[in-house]
């Protein structure tokens, strides 16, 4: 079989994390979502990594991973904040960025 | 594990893998619909950890040992956890509806998804990766001294930063989420003087119903004339849209319990308004005269029918005394 | 000497001007002392210029260089010959004897002051216009007398008529130095200069085409002073102003500049026939056309206005006629000052003993009550309608004479129109004699009701009256005895003889007899039965003469009224058209900017998708750039 | 080098903005006078200017030059100097500020205050706050665009012009929008207000455009000279020794578009039409005295940069444009007289007068004689105070009845004579009176013209009729006639007005008799811009006749 499967594998997943950021309205499944595109990312690079025989790909899920970590993190204090305030976890009801 | 390292330092798959991939990829697929496409939070996290389980596996097979480790350990285990709890505080149970609310947003989010899936396909079919050399040597070290000689060699910058970057995460969440309290908290003498002050509930909050076939704290409790009380029901319940509704028959109940008394007390038919009813509050179970009795029934309807059927009763005919 | 001489009005317009209240009770002294000074200097200046003979007569004076730019050389310097110095001494004499009357006649008037600063500004300007030594000097006397007028007409400026006047006198005289200007122009790009040596000196070296149009446009500026059609029009409006200006301004001098600018451009005019033709022409309808009008008026100041313009039509046919005319239409000019001159003032009189009162047709009679006035009045009234051996008599005479001599069809048809012209003017003096001063009483009561009291006015009216009769009588002897005004006037303006087929007896005889015509005529109509005082509706003739034959109601309707229509299109259109389309433009650009701007809805998702777009659109390029 | 006598003309009044801004917001008289000194110090400095300026024949055409590097990479020097034209200019501008100042000394007055003659509609209006300081503005922003306008005068760097060209919107932006007279048509002061504010946006946007256009065409000049000479450069005089030299050559079409973008810019500013329709808006709602501002100095700007950069940097160009050029200028002079007849709106006339004027300064410059030239100089300066008498006599009118409809008025003269009496010299300076400076360059123009296009020439006489019946029906209507209702108590001039106006009157009456100074000025200046256009005036058809003795 050629790894290239994964790669279409790592492009099916991501389009499917995009249509559900851009569908949901609740936050923390839109965040889900992002999750999922960052890991079909890391499969992507995985992949890479197997098929130039060298790392780097594999640092650079790393970091990737570490960054999400921080980012899931922030962004679940920021929904839960959210929520205390507005008593809602929709991303359509913080609309305020309108002029 | 053995097994896995050879079929990653091969130059090709091997057909094991192939079986691997063809079985595992459509559940990793469908775990991502899920995550989509499910209508309580709950089960679209769940989704979304198998599929992180599965791309765990594809990494292992794909000789980044480590990596795979660290995907179980860190996605699965900790920020699934981590969604979970926050799920928990916002309400586990409540649905959304996936109905969309903005005008033509679903068309351009499909149109723009789909449209950008198809050219990742078509430019990953397009590149041609043709060579495939194995992790064989890179791996002959053993992976994760290979990921640890480069990650404190050539990218330790990014490594210290991604550290610094953690701590402040850490920080910011705990700020954010985070609530000073100003000022003291209040006694509960206090709290009844406010109540008082206020000049509402001035007693606790009335109980929720329960019924003898189902107990459950998030049954609101009945007024005298049978319409539900919010106030019965904690607000956290009320507030993840968790209250339960009155089973129609029990109200259905109710009425033909007041009619067979009236019937009893040789009343007229449907007097116009039952007498419970002249002060609404009654249900909040003050004054124990026997005016408001029915309200005291309405509000105690755990009792089932009967007996509040006897205590109406002796309440109606105390009230005649 | 000579830049005194137009100084001293100057200076007292500035001062009495400037000076303000503190003037109020001396300024009128002030003014007529000046104007007085003015006229001290002429005659000096006149008798220094009699001590020296022919040639060498022509004063020259360089004040200072105007406006010089590269080789336009325009400069502030008079010249004095004895065309000047005829102008000069009837200017100052009629002037001077019109202040002493003003100061009568405005006596009660609150804003006296300013009225002497105007004439004496008036003064200063016709002596720099006819002392001018360019023709850009002569054009600022020209407009400074415009402007004198203008103020003058308007002096009761509490009268809208009066406005309306003075700003119509402006106009039309504006339009015709737009003429001025443009010879001016035409002179400078044709000679390099606009002094009168110069230019004249050379008139006949250049093609006869530029002279036409030169002389053709020095015509309409002189139609435009001089009140001749087309451009007559304002001459009975400006009869609103008060009776002395009429006398002096538009009388006996500023409405005669038209006849100097075109005897001083003789050698343009000899040079260009075309250009003499029409000059003669425009003289012979304003001839009859003032005549005509004259005859119907009522109002007196108006039906001496007539007669003013018919006077001074002679005088433009004269000058139009060349060397055989230039001399006899300055000649008629002097004498015309004096007579008129003193018929208004006996006109003003008049008023000043009628409250006011301009209808003839209620005056009558009045001859016992101002004996002075009927005196002088009379006089002046027999040398205008050219009564043997007074002055009228021999100019008129001079000039029919000189039509007749332009021989063959034109001389007769000239002289026809001429001696016809004779016997109107004998008409409707005699006309406005009888009604005035004959018959019985026909006095109204004014609109306050007073009844009029005629009675004498003061010396300081009558005396000047008094010296302009005796000019009106003997001038024209004076002049005409062994011809010494046209010994005095040949040097600058040559002079010609045509042979006329009619001697100069024959013509004075028929002169004398259409006179006496005209005068039974009248006599006939308003002398022996009594006159109306609600004017007859008389034969169309009679009543388009009292509408000024219609020319105010030509001007309206081919000027006025389209004028009106076009500049109300005009903003219509720079509101809508050419504003509107910068408004349009900037309206539309705001539209797009509020339809763009719902884009930013403040939903997440909806940003979302567009980043998703973009980023897909990114994909798309890059793959593309690949693929080719 | 010698003292930089140009920038502190220029600099004085821009301190003195300084000064009269930082002035506290109760110390209003002490702005007013502070302002007041720095406009007297001006113009002494202006006055220093002309002295020092050398009309003698062997005198090179720019003087007082300074010269210092300001940004080496794009070869922009700040380089000041004038020629005959820019400091008569300078010196009008720095004379008419003072006026102004003297004129406007109680429009920006608090409304709570009980200004002097600003009768009508002050009552019952909101009290000054003390933060407000409205007066300290207003005199501050009139000295800046002094200093703008003297800078833009003397700079001989085409970027230095056009910053400053530009930088100029800005203080009359709000000197527009800001101080309005309450005697608009709109009785409601938020109406008044909505206009003002359409009158200023619509000045800065048509300007903004032009100086858009402008600036394209400035980089493109920087560009050519890029290309062809060693180091490009934006120095006027850099350039014209280049082209004397043969060394540059914008070639053909290069040098149209070139032109055409500088005299876009310029023809809005010195409204051409169809260039126009900012000025009547401007001019109508702003205060009297910022109405002077904008016609008499700041629009000289445009026709003065046409004399100094169209014609200097493109004279090919130039002499291609000159036919359309001179129609428009010709449709520009009747157009705006006819206009001026059919206004109801005292400020908004005097706003078309000066339109058709402009197209005579045009005329004359395009005609290229040095009459023509030489006379739309003189145009300017005379233009500039002649209507600065009549727009500020206009404006004291104004400010006694509270309304600038023409109808409101009659009468005026029999209870305030003098008025009507400056008024009406006003008026006559505006139909170029004999006797009165306008005459002598409108005579001068129409010379200049007429001696090159005869049809022209004529034409433009028809605008001198229009402009008698303008002026006259105006001073008829409103000053003359039984008097309105309303005008019985009109006070007469005061001193401080008096004192303003009779000084313009006296300046215009000395322009009228004695110009010989300022054309002495001007004629050298005159003669090195056509023979930048290598043009020479035509000859007499018989060259032969000398002038009179």
């Amino acid at each position: 079989m050629n790894p290239e499967n994964y790669l279409y594998l790592s492009a099916l997943l991501f389009t499917l994390g995009a249509c559900g950021v851009l569908l949901r309205r609740n936050a923390i499944v839109v965040f889900m979502c992002v999750e999922l595109m960052l890991n079909a990312a890391n499969l992507a690079l995985v992949t890479f990594s197997r098929m130039h025989g060298n790392l780097d790909g594999q640092i650079l899920a790393f970091f990737v991973m570490v960054v999400a970590a921080a980012e899931v993190v922030v962004g679940l204090a920021i929904i839960v904040t959210v929520y205390r305030s507005r008593h809602s976890a929709s991303v359509d009801d913080a609309s305020l960025m309108k002029l | 594990m053995s097994a896995l390292a050879s079929l990653a330092a091969e130059t090709s798959t091997s057909t094991g893998e192939a079986a691997q991939f063809w079985l595992l990829g459509p559940l990793a697929l469908l775990g991502g619909l899920g995550t989509v496409l499910m209508r309580r939070a709950v089960y679209s996290a769940l989704c979304l950890a198998g599929t992180m389980v599965i791309l765990a596996l594809f990494y292992l097979s794909n000789g980044a040992y480590f990596l795979g480790m660290v995907q179980i350990v860190v996605y699965t285990g900790a920020v699934m956890m981590l969604f979970l709890f926050v799920l928990m505080l916002v309400g586990v149970s409540s649905t959304d509806s996936l109905k969309e609310t903005l005008k033509g947003q679903q068309w351009l989010a499909a149109a723009c998804g789909l449209g950008l899936g198809l050219l990742l396909v078509s430019g990953i079919g397009q590149a041609s990766t043709g060579s495939f050399t194995g992790l064989g040597q890179a791996n002959s070290g053993g992976n994760v001294q290979g990921l640890a000689s480069l990650l404190f060699t050539r990218y330790v910058v990014a490594f210290e930063v991604t550290g610094v970057l953690l701590t402040i995460a850490a920080v910011g969440a705990t700020l954010l989420t985070h609530r000073e309290r100003l000022e003291r908290a209040k006694s509960q003498r206090e709290q009844a003087e406010a109540r008082v002050r206020e000049n509402k509930h001035l007693p606790p909050l009335p109980a929720p119903g329960v019924y003898a076939r189902h107990n459950a704290v998030d049954l609101p409790g009945l007024l005298p004339d049978g319409s539900p009380s919010e106030l019965t029901v904690n607000p956290t319940l009320r507030a993840r849209g968790q209250m339960r509704e009155v089973h129609r028959d029990a109200l259905a109940a109710v009425r033909a319990l007041e009619q067979r008394t009236n019937r009893h007390h040789g009343r007229p038919e449907n007097p116009g308004i039952p007498a419970g009813q002249t002060n609404g509050n009654g249900a909040n179970g003050n004054g124990a005269d026997g005016v408001n009795g029915k309200g005291l029934a309405g509000s105690s309807a755990a009792d089932g029918p009967a007996g509040a059927a006897d205590e109406a009763a002796t309440d109606a005919e105390e009230a005649r005394k | 000497m000579i830049g005194l001489l137009v100084g001293a009005p100057l200076l007292g317009a500035a001062v009495l001007l400037v000076g303000g209240r503190l003037l109020e009770r001396t300024g009128h002294w002030l003014a007529t002392a000046l104007a007085a000074v003015s006229l001290v200097l002429a005659v000096t200046l006149f008798l220094d210029m009699l001590g020296r003979e022919g040639e060498e007569r022509a004063l020259h004076q360089h004040l200072f260089s105007w406006i010089p730019v590269a080789d336009l050389q325009a400069d502030v310097a008079f010249r004095l010959d004895q065309l000047s110095m005829t102008f000069v001494l009837l200017i100052t004499s009629v002037g001077t004897l019109i202040h002493l009357y003003s100061i009568g006649y405005m006596a009660h008037d609150p804003r006296r002051r300013r009225f002497f600063a105007y004439l004496n500004l008036f003064l200063a300007a016709m002596l720099l216009l006819v002392l001018a030594d360019n023709y850009l000097l002569l054009y600022v006397g020209w407009e400074g007398v415009g402007l004198a007028s203008f103020l003058l007409i308007g002096f009761w400026q509490h009268k809208p008529s009066a406005a309306t006047a003075a700003k119509k006198a402006f106009v039309v005289n504006r339009v015709g130095d737009v003429g001025l200007s443009i010879a001016i122009l035409l002179m400078f790009t044709t000679f390099g200069t606009f002094a009168f040596e110069p230019v004249l000196a050379n008139a006949n070296e250049t093609g006869e085409g530029t002279l036409t149009a030169i002389g053709l446009m020095l015509l309409l500026a002189a139609c435009g002073k001089s009140a001749q059609v087309p451009l007559q029009s304002w001459l009975g409006d400006a009869m609103e102003g008060p009776t002395p200006v009429s006398a002096l301004i538009h009388a006996a001098t500023m409405v005669t500049a038209g006849v100097y600018l075109i005897t001083r451009s003789g050698a343009i005019f000899n040079a260009a026939p075309d250009a003499q033709t029409v000059v003669i022409v425009v003289g012979a309808v304003t001839l009859l056309f003032g005549a005509i009008v004259g005859c119907a008026k009522d109002d007196i100041k108006k039906a001496l206005a007539g007669s003013t313009m018919s006077q001074i039509g002679y005088m433009m046919l004269a000058a139009g006629l060349g060397p055989v005319g230039y001399v006899f239409a300055i000649m008629h000019l002097v004498t015309h000052g004096f007579f008129k001159a003193g018929l208004f003032l006996g006109a003003g009189s008049v008023m000043h003993g009628m409250n006011d009162e301009v209808d003839m047709r209620r005056y009558g009679g009045l001859r016992k009550y101002m004996p002075i006035t009927f005196v002088t009045f009379g006089l002046a009234y027999l040398a205008i309608i050219g009564f043997p051996y007074l002055s009228g008599y021999f100019s008129k005479d001079e000039i029919i004479y000189a039509g007749f001599s332009q021989g063959g069809a034109e001389g007769w048809i000239l002289g026809g129109v001429m001696l016809l012209g004779a016997a109107l003017t004998a008409y409707y003096m005699t006309r406005i004699m009888l009604l005035t001063f004959f018959g019985e009483k026909r006095w109204q009561p004014d609109a306050q009701g007073h009844e009029p009291h005629p009675h004498e006015s003061p010396l300081s009216m009558t005396i000047p009256m008094m010296v302009l009769a005796v000019g009106s009588v003997g001038a024209g002897f004076f002049f005409d005895s062994g011809e010494r005004f046209v010994h005095w006037l040949e040097p600058v303006t040559g002079l010609g003889h045509g042979d006329s087929p009619v001697s100069h007896g024959t013509v004075a005889l028929a002169a004398t007899g259409v006179m006496l015509l005209g005068v039974v005529g009248a006599w006939w109509q308003y002398g022996r039965r009594p006159v109306p005082v609600v004017a007859p509706a008389g034969r169309w003739i009679t009543r388009a003469a009292r509408r000024d034959l219609l020319q105010d109601d030509f001007n309206h309707a081919v000027l006025v009224r389209p004028g009106n229509y076009l500049t109300r299109g005009l903003v219509y259109l720079d509101h809508k058209l050419v504003d509107g389309v910068v408004n349009g433009t900037a309206a539309s650009v705001g539209g797009l900017s509020g339809r763009l701007r719902r884009v930013q809805n403040g939903f997440a998702r909806s940003y979302a998708v567009s980043m998703f777009g973009g980023a897909a659109v990114l994909v798309a390029a890059t793959l593309l750039m690949r693929a080719v | 080098m010698s003292f930089p006598l140009l920038t502190a003309t220029a600099l004085t009044p821009a301190i003195g903005a300084v000064a009269t801004a930082a002035v506290p917001a109760a110390r209003r008289t002490v702005a007013k006078w502070l302002a007041l000194l720095f406009s007297l110090a001006t113009v002494g400095f202006a006055a220093a200017v002309l002295l020092r300026f050398d009309t003698g024949s062997g005198a090179d055409r720019y003087q007082l030059t300074e010269s210092r590097s300001w940004i080496e990479d794009f070869g922009v020097r700040y380089e000041l100097g004038v020629d005959g034209i820019g400091v008569a200019m300078i010196a009008l501008t720095a004379v008419l500020i003072p006026f102004l100042i003297g004129a406007g000394w109680h429009d920006a007055d608090p409304p709570s205050l009980p200004a002097s003659g600003q009768e009508g509609p002050r009552e019952g209006e909101a009290p000054a706050t003390r933060r407000w300081r409205p007066t300290q503005g207003f005199f501050a922003l009139i000295l800046m665009v002094e200093a703008m306008v003297i800078l833009s005068f003397a700079a001989t760097d085409i970027f230095l012009f056009y910053i400053f060209f530009e930088a100029m919107l800005i203080p009359m932006y709000f000197l527009i929008g800001g101080f309005g007279d309450r005697a608009g048509e709109q009785d409601t002061e938020e109406g008044q207000a909505r206009q003002r504010s359409y009158a200023a946006v619509k000045f800065l946007l048509y300007n903004l455009v032009g100086g858009l256009v402008m600036l394209a065409a400035v980089i493109g000049v920087y560009v050519a000279t890029a290309d062809q000479l060693p180091e490009g450069t934006f120095s006027l005089q850099a350039i014209l020794e280049a082209r004397s030299a043969g060394e540059l050559d914008f070639g053909t079409a290069t040098e149209r578009w070139l032109f055409l973008g500088f005299f876009v810019a310029f023809a809005i500013k010195a409204p051409l039409w169809p260039l126009h329709t900012w000025l009547p808006n401007a001019m109508g709602e702003s205060t009297a005295p910022v109405a002077v501002l904008i016609t008499a100095v700041v629009d000289k700007v445009g026709t003065f940069a046409m004399l100094r950069f169209c014609l200097g940097l493109f004279p090919e160009a130039s002499d291609w444009a000159t036919p359309v050029v001179i129609v428009l200028a010709l449709v520009s002079i009747i157009y705006g007289a006819l206009l001026a007849l059919g206004q109801r709106d005292i400020k908004r006339l005097i706003a078309y007068a000066s339109i058709s004027h402009f197209g005579f300064i045009v005329l004359g410059i395009f005609a290229m004689t040095s009459q023509g030239q030489g006379g739309a100089t003189l145009y300017m300066v005379n233009h500039g105070v002649a209507t600065a008498a009549l727009m500020l006599v206009a404006g004291f009118l104004i400010a006694r009845r509270g309304s600038r409809l023409i109808s409101d008025y009659g009468g005026v003269q029999k209870t305030a004579p003098v008025l009507a009496g400056t008024f009406l010299i006003g008026g006559l300076a505006t139909l170029s009176l004999p006797g009165l400076g306008p005459f002598v360059s409108e005579f001068l123009v129409l010379v200049g013209t007429f001696s090159r296009y005869k049809a022209a020439g004529i034409v433009a006489c028809a605008g001198i009729v229009l402009a008698a019946l303008y002026v006259l029906i105006l001073y008829q209507r409103t000053m003359t006639g039984p008097l309105k209702p309303g005008l019985e108590k009109l006070p007469d001039l005061r001193v401080r007005e008096l004192t303003v106006v009779a000084p313009l009157i006296a300046l215009l009456i000395f322009l009228g008799v004695y110009p010989q100074p300022l054309t002495d000025i001007v004629n050298p200046a005159v003669e090195h811009t056509l023979s930048d256009v290598d043009q020479s005036d035509p000859e007499p058809e018989l060259p032969a006749v000398e002038a009179a003795p």
